[in-house]
């Protein structure tokens, strides 16, 4: 059976994992080619501001009476290439020091669990808001860097730990004991076991990303893209009175209907994930 | 027949780790002075309690932990002192086999993968039809006929005894001259350990591999090491060693003869009628505070004053094994 | 000394090590960033006033103590000392008012919302996770497991827009601008407890329903496991009651990791209430962190953040404490 | 032997429903136990010995169906408080882990007194302690030190001989030993079984020791049951199974036991391996490895047939082929 034969066939039969698929791939493809068939226009309507869904705008219209499905459509953009370097990089770093730190041992171990510690117990999302203040990032890049700042810590741990576990087991030391060299210790028998952990965490992280990029822009902290879903929810509570005005309810509702369902499908995708990897689950 | 691997003193004494602050760090001296012979081509038993050092010998033996004292002479050159290429060699033709079966294959992997892989990579077999079909053949080597069967098999879906075997088949695969197997029975069902014992006796016998057979059980040990040697250890000492036969027909230990008593035996009317255990005090001491000199003698029915309490007694030959004990030859009286 | 005070001792000093490093983090952040914080104040200032660049240094320095020609080591020994004697600064807009002063005002208000939501969701959740794994298949499970759905994928913030809309505006239950009412005399009196009570309802209901979920799912998962050990089949066995075995046992042993998370959990508040606060106009400490962000007062971010990573540091060391206590095992490494 | 059981298990079944499979850990298994003696239930592991201990006390998982009568009583049928009072007051047990059958984090004596007051709320802190005291003195530990330590202070052989005195507190009239050395060393082994048989003899209390070592089995049982894939294959005194073993299983795991005293030269494996319990084999359960299987073990379950005091079931028993072709086996192998 092929790997992708067999990613969907255990896909079909998580139905939750499944659900949490269809939503992450839908997204995936709104923000990959959505741009192509939706077009942001500047253009200004004050008639049609604010209007609830209609066939002509399923979402509504936003305070300058532009279609927030656009809007969602080309910001999803942004808010995917952000959580997609932010997952990329804090994974990859957590990766690197979470196996130099497991494999290497020692003083190496000593020195990055210190600064490991020390990462976590700094409040992060405070410090990303601070340093999104003093940096004013603009490109997705730099973004997801700066979320990746305290956000590769508890991956390198969680790699660490593995490692470490994984270090210990009897058919670890055989291979050694058979003369294998460090390398093939590392890519045959180590890695294997933790892909599954870094899928599902690449998925967790692209999603705490999400949330927290987003939750920057809510707070106005990045500079302006009238797109950005975390931006349409700033404007909908602090200039349209999305809060207090019935009218602009669907015009805040629509960034966080598209960040929910996002975050949502990433959760059932990565819970189910694991049964693709497991060989004691997989169906024969 | 030469030896193949010497040990020669070897103590392995572990520091517990310190704390922050204060607090004296205990030793655990898990290895004292032991010094061993293992001949071409021999089973050599080890037999002992758990914490009697046996697990840490075999690691020392295989290459894993370096011996905090003493050397370990493979083919006369000093193991933890080697050149690299001489090393390499050695750890083809050194190999191990554990207890857990389980843990000692990577749940991730087939058999397939498990076997085929390090062959290719170490250069033993070139190509994938060569290796898979080198596989095969160590598989139905172990008893694992057909082997294609088993070639796409993961770790979960074998049995126990399964699962040793094709640990078995990974550890000759690199055509070794020793193989250390450390409780290989006591996770299989009672009724397939023999048969893992006969597998290791005839690659014993066939391929002419040596065997250091690790275990708390005497009975296996006189099954598979009959022709062989018996090193019985307590608390990191070797206290008797010969060859099997003549060490089980005349114990000369005092602690080797209280084990004898307590193995039973699979005979009602024997089992019953067995002396009571000749032993004062039913604990181990504890490793971080071994009693001084003979450390058997808070529990040994020989102990004398003055003499055992005081002096480590080494071993030395009394009849046809050496035994450490200061009455090893007024054992026979009692 | 006691294994358990050395756990405890060595705890303080790793603390004390993360304390030293956060202020030089913290420092280094404001200070010697690329596009220096400083450098830019100067040449806004410059601009705006129409002043030379010199000029705005120096008032820079007048105001604020900062001197660009300080050497580093300097600066954060002088910043150390103030941090040391309990000095975080002068808020750079408004230069009557102290950091101190801020946190002074801000902390009772984010301690009262995050010690009542972390009690509720650890009393209740703790409750409901045991409840779940002993009673299996109640009609808990859904909804704790759709709680912790919410809890993993729904953004804090959503959460708090979605009650504010629901609850505040349009079924009127509670209010949300600020801390409490405008009407009622702050102080010790009935009426402003009351009213700063129910302004406090959507925040704490916010923060619980963050961790209430996950809170439960985690006790019902660590609950489970320690109902597979053998000392509950056992206490089966000995005939204790149910109630008897829920509580001794299960509740018991798998609160222990529980007590640990708790630092975690009110991490989670804390880096929620830049937002959560926010959005309910509530005077604590997350919002003041986001107003400080806004309007780049860097010596104000500097001394909240600061103290936000004092805050975890202990609620990190008050949770190993705490374990050390409870846990009888931990015995002799932390 | 007059009406001296003091439990009769009857047409006992336990199953496990897992994801969709059901397991048949015991199935229909018959077995008296003679009173004040020691039996011995052996078999390797995953042959259901013990579910079927914990069917005794009633507790745990598995569904249950059939009787197990205790003094006229069907403990399967005990519900509620009387069930829970029944348990340890009654029938105890040493467990298999005993080094984690103790809670990790109470005091050794507070579970002594934890476990009496929950049978019997009257008696007095002092009276329990002074009780319990003495049944550890009596299985050779100091009571002031233990009963003040916590269950990680203390060596698994001292572990194992808390609790041989805690299934003693309420003076139960039948003691289970579920695999209660597994752990140990042979000489703790050998001590701990020397303490067990000597309160078998002074209390006269009833034993049931659940095992898959002959040797053991040998050294201390009247009586021995062998079960194999959920079922009793044979039972009788214990001198008959070694001396005579009826059934082939008994045969071969008794044969393939190495012994220290003889050379081992005619010791032989049982082929094979236990079946798998969701999907057991049709016919007698140990035909795919028997030795000596005919075609109609393939096809019908054996009977039980008396054997002495005992039984066993095997179509080959009392066949006049069966010493034959157990010869021709012999020397084939």
């Amino acid at each position: 059976m092929s790997v992708v034969v067999r990613f969907f066939t255990t896909i079909y039969y998580n139905k939750k994992a499944l659900i949490g698929f269809i939503l992450v791939v839908f997204f995936v493809l709104m923000a990959l080619i959505g741009p192509l068939f939706f077009h942001f226009s500047t253009a200004i309507d004050y008639s049609a501001r604010l209007d609830p869904p209609s066939f002509a705008h399923p979402l509504g219209t936003d305070f300058a009476g532009r279609d927030t499905l656009t809007e969602i459509v080309i910001g999803s953009q942004q808010v995917l290439s952000v959580a997609f370097w932010a997952a990329l990089i804090s994974l990859s770093a957590g990766v690197v020091i979470g196996i130099l730190a497991g494999f290497i041992g020692g003083v190496v171990d000593e020195i990055l669990m210190i600064i490991i510690n020390l990462v976590l117990t700094i409040p992060s999302f405070s410090l990303n808001l601070i340093l999104a203040a003093i940096f004013s990032v603009t490109s997705p890049v730099a973004f997801g860097l700066l979320l990746s700042v305290t956000a590769w810590a508890p991956l390198a741990l969680g790699v660490r730990a593995q490692i470490l576990s994984l270090r210990e087991r009897d058919y670890i030391t055989v291979a050694r004991l058979m003369g294998l060299g460090k390398g093939y210790i590392l890519t045959r028998e180590l890695l294997p076991n933790i892909v599954s952990y870094l899928t599902i965490n690449f998925i967790q992280s692209a999603s705490g990303a999400v949330q927290a990029s987003v939750g920057i822009m809510l707070l106005g902290l990045v500079p302006y893209s009238v797109t950005n879903w975390g931006q349409m929810l700033n404007i909908a509570i602090n200039q349209n009175g999305g809060l207090s005005n019935p009218s602009g309810v669907y015009y805040m509702l629509s960034p966080i209907l598209a960040l929910t369902l996002f975050t949502f499908g990433c959760f059932l995708f990565a819970n189910g994930i694991d049964d693709f990897f497991n060989p004691r689950l997989r169906t024969s | 027949m030469g030896a193949l691997m010497t040990i020669e003193n070897v103590s392995m004494t572990f520091q517990m780790k310190k704390n922050l602050i204060g607090g004296p760090a205990p030793q655990v001296h898990a290895l004292s002075e032991v010094n061993l012979e293992i001949p071409q081509g021999s089973i050599v038993a080890v037999v002992g309690e758990s914490g009697c050092g046996k697990t840490t010998l075999g690691k020392a033996i295989v290459g894993l932990q370096k011996p905090t004292g003493g050397r370990i002479l493979y083919d006369g050159e000093d193991l933890y002192n080697m050149s690299g290429d001489h090393f390499a060699q050695y750890r083809k033709q050194v190999q191990m086999v554990m207890q857990d079966s389980f843990a000692a294959l990577n749940p991730m992997r087939s058999v397939g993968q498990a076997l085929a892989v390090p062959l290719q990579k170490l250069g033993i077999v070139k190509g994938r039809k060569a290796a898979r079909d080198r596989v095969i053949a160590l598989l139905e080597s172990v008893g694992l006929v057909p082997g294609e069967q088993f070639l796409a098999k993961y770790p979960h879906q074998l049995s126990g005894g399964q699962r040793q075997r094709v640990c078995l088949a990974r550890a000759i695969s690199l055509s070794p001259r020793l193989i250390v197997a450390d409780e290989p029975v006591s996770g299989v069902d009672v009724s397939s350990r023999l048969s893992i014992l006969k597998l290791m006796s005839s690659l014993n016998k066939e391929l002419g591999i040596a065997f250091v057979y690790i275990t708390h059980d005497l009975s296996t040990a006189r099954y598979i090491a009959g022709q062989g040697k018996l090193a019985v250890m307590y608390l990191g000492r070797l206290v008797e060693f010969g060859d099997l036969q003549s060490v089980l027909d005349r114990p000369r230990h005092p602690y080797l003869r209280a084990l004898l008593t307590a193995v039973p035996a699979p005979d009602p009317d024997l089992a019953r009628n067995r002396p009571p255990l000749p032993l004062k005090d039913l604990d181990l001491p504890d490793a971080t505070r071994l009693p001084s000199g003979c450390s058997f003698h808070p529990r040994c029915p020989l102990a004398a004053a003055g003499r055992c309490e005081q002096e480590v007694p080494q071993l030395h030959m009394v009849g046809a094994s050496a035994v450490a004990c200061h009455f090893a030859d007024m054992a026979d009286i009692s | 000394m006691s294994a358990r005070i050395r756990v405890i001792g060595k705890r303080i000093i790793v603390a004390i090590i993360t304390l030293f490093l956060s202020m030089v983090v913290s420092f280094v952040m404001m200070r010697e960033t690329p596009g220096n914080v400083w450098q830019g104040l100067a040449y806004q200032m410059a601009q705006s006033q129409n002043i030379p660049l010199v000029m705005a240094y120096q008032r820079l320095t007048a105001m604020y103590h900062y001197n660009p020609n300080q050497p580093m080591i300097t600066a954060f020994l002088t910043y150390l000392n103030g941090v040391i004697h309990g000095n975080l600064g002068v808020s750079m807009l408004n230069q009557n008012v102290s950091v101190n002063q801020v946190i002074a005002a801000a902390l009772p208000w984010t301690l009262f919302v995050a010690v009542i939501a972390l009690g509720i969701s650890f009393i209740i959740g703790n409750w409901l996770g045991v409840r779940m794994a002993w009673k299996r298949n109640s009609f808990l499970d859904p909804l704790m497991t759709g709680l912790s759905v919410i809890s993993h994928a729904v953004p804090s913030f959503v959460i708090a827009l979605v009650l504010i809309v629901v609850f505040s505006l349009r079924l009127g239950w509670f209010p949300y601008n600020g801390a409490f009412s405008f009407l009622v005399q702050p102080g010790f009196n009935l009426p402003f407890f009351l009213s700063a009570l129910d302004y406090a309802c959507l925040p704490i209901l916010t923060y619980v329903l963050v961790l209430l979920g996950t809170q439960a799912m985690s006790m019902k998962s660590t609950s489970l496991a320690v109902m597979n050990e053998d000392y509950v089949s056992a206490a089966q066995a000995r005939g204790l009651r149910e109630s008897v075995i829920v509580k001794r046992y299960v509740k018991r042993i798998a609160i222990l990791p529980q007590v640990t998370g708790l630092a975690l959990s009110f991490g989670g508040i804390l880096g929620a209430s830049a937002l959560v606060e926010t959005l309910f106009n509530y005077p604590g400490i997350g919002q003041f962190l986001t107003n400080a962000t806004n309007t780049r007062d860097y010596s104000e971010l500097q001394g909240l953040f600061l103290f936000q990573a004092v805050c975890m540091i202990v609620a990190n060391l008050i949770a190993n404490v705490l374990y050390a206590y409870l846990d009888p095992r931990v015995k002799t490494e932390g | 032997m007059e009406d001296s059981y003091i439990l009769k298990i009857a047409n006992l079944n336990v199953d496990y429903v897992t994801r969709g499979s059901v397991v048949h850990a015991v199935s229909d298994v018959s077995l008296s136990i003679p009173a004040g003696k020691l039996t011995a239930i052996v078999g390797e592991s995953g042959c259901g010995k013990s579910t079927l201990t914990t069917a005794l006390l009633h507790y745990g998982m598995g569904q249950r169906r059939g009787a197990i009568l205790y003094q006229d009583k069907d403990i399967l049928k005990l519900k509620g408080e009387e069930l829970r009072k029944f348990r340890w007051s009654e029938i105890s047990m040493v467990f298999q882990a005993s080094q984690s059958a103790l809670n990790p984090v109470m005091r050794v004596g507070e579970q002594f007194i934890e476990t009496y007051r929950e049978h019997d709320r009257k008696v007095s802190k002092k009276a329990i302690v002074e009780k319990a005291s003495q049944l550890l003195e009596y299985v050779r530990l100091d009571p002031k030190r233990v009963l003040q330590s916590y269950p990680h202070e203390l060596s698994g052989g001292m572990k194992q001989r808390v609790m041989i005195a805690l299934s003693l507190l309420l003076d139960p009239k039948v003691v289970i030993l579920d695999e209660p050395t597994t752990a140990l060393d042979v000489i703790t082994q050998d001590a701990i079984f020397d303490i067990l048989l000597k309160i078998n003899r002074e209390f006269n209390t009833t034993m049931i020791l659940v095992t898959h070592d002959f040797g053991i089995v040998a050294k201390v049982a009247d009586y021995v049951a062998v079960m194999y894939a959920g079922q009793v294959v044979e039972y009788n005194d214990v001198r008959r199974v070694f001396k005579r073993p009826q059934h082939p299983y008994t045969k071969g795991l008794i044969e393939s036991t190495p012994s220290l005293l003889s050379n081992n030269e005619e010791i032989s494996e049982i082929d094979g391996t236990p079946p798998d319990l969701r999907n057991k084999p049709q016919g007698c359960v140990f035909h795919p490895r028997c030795p000596i299987a005919r075609p109609i073990c393939s096809r019908e379950i054996p009977a039980a047939r008396i054997e002495g005091d005992g039984m066993v079931a095997c179509h080959a028993y009392g066949h006049p082929l069966y010493a034959q072709e157990s010869n021709i086996e012999k020397v084939g192998g």
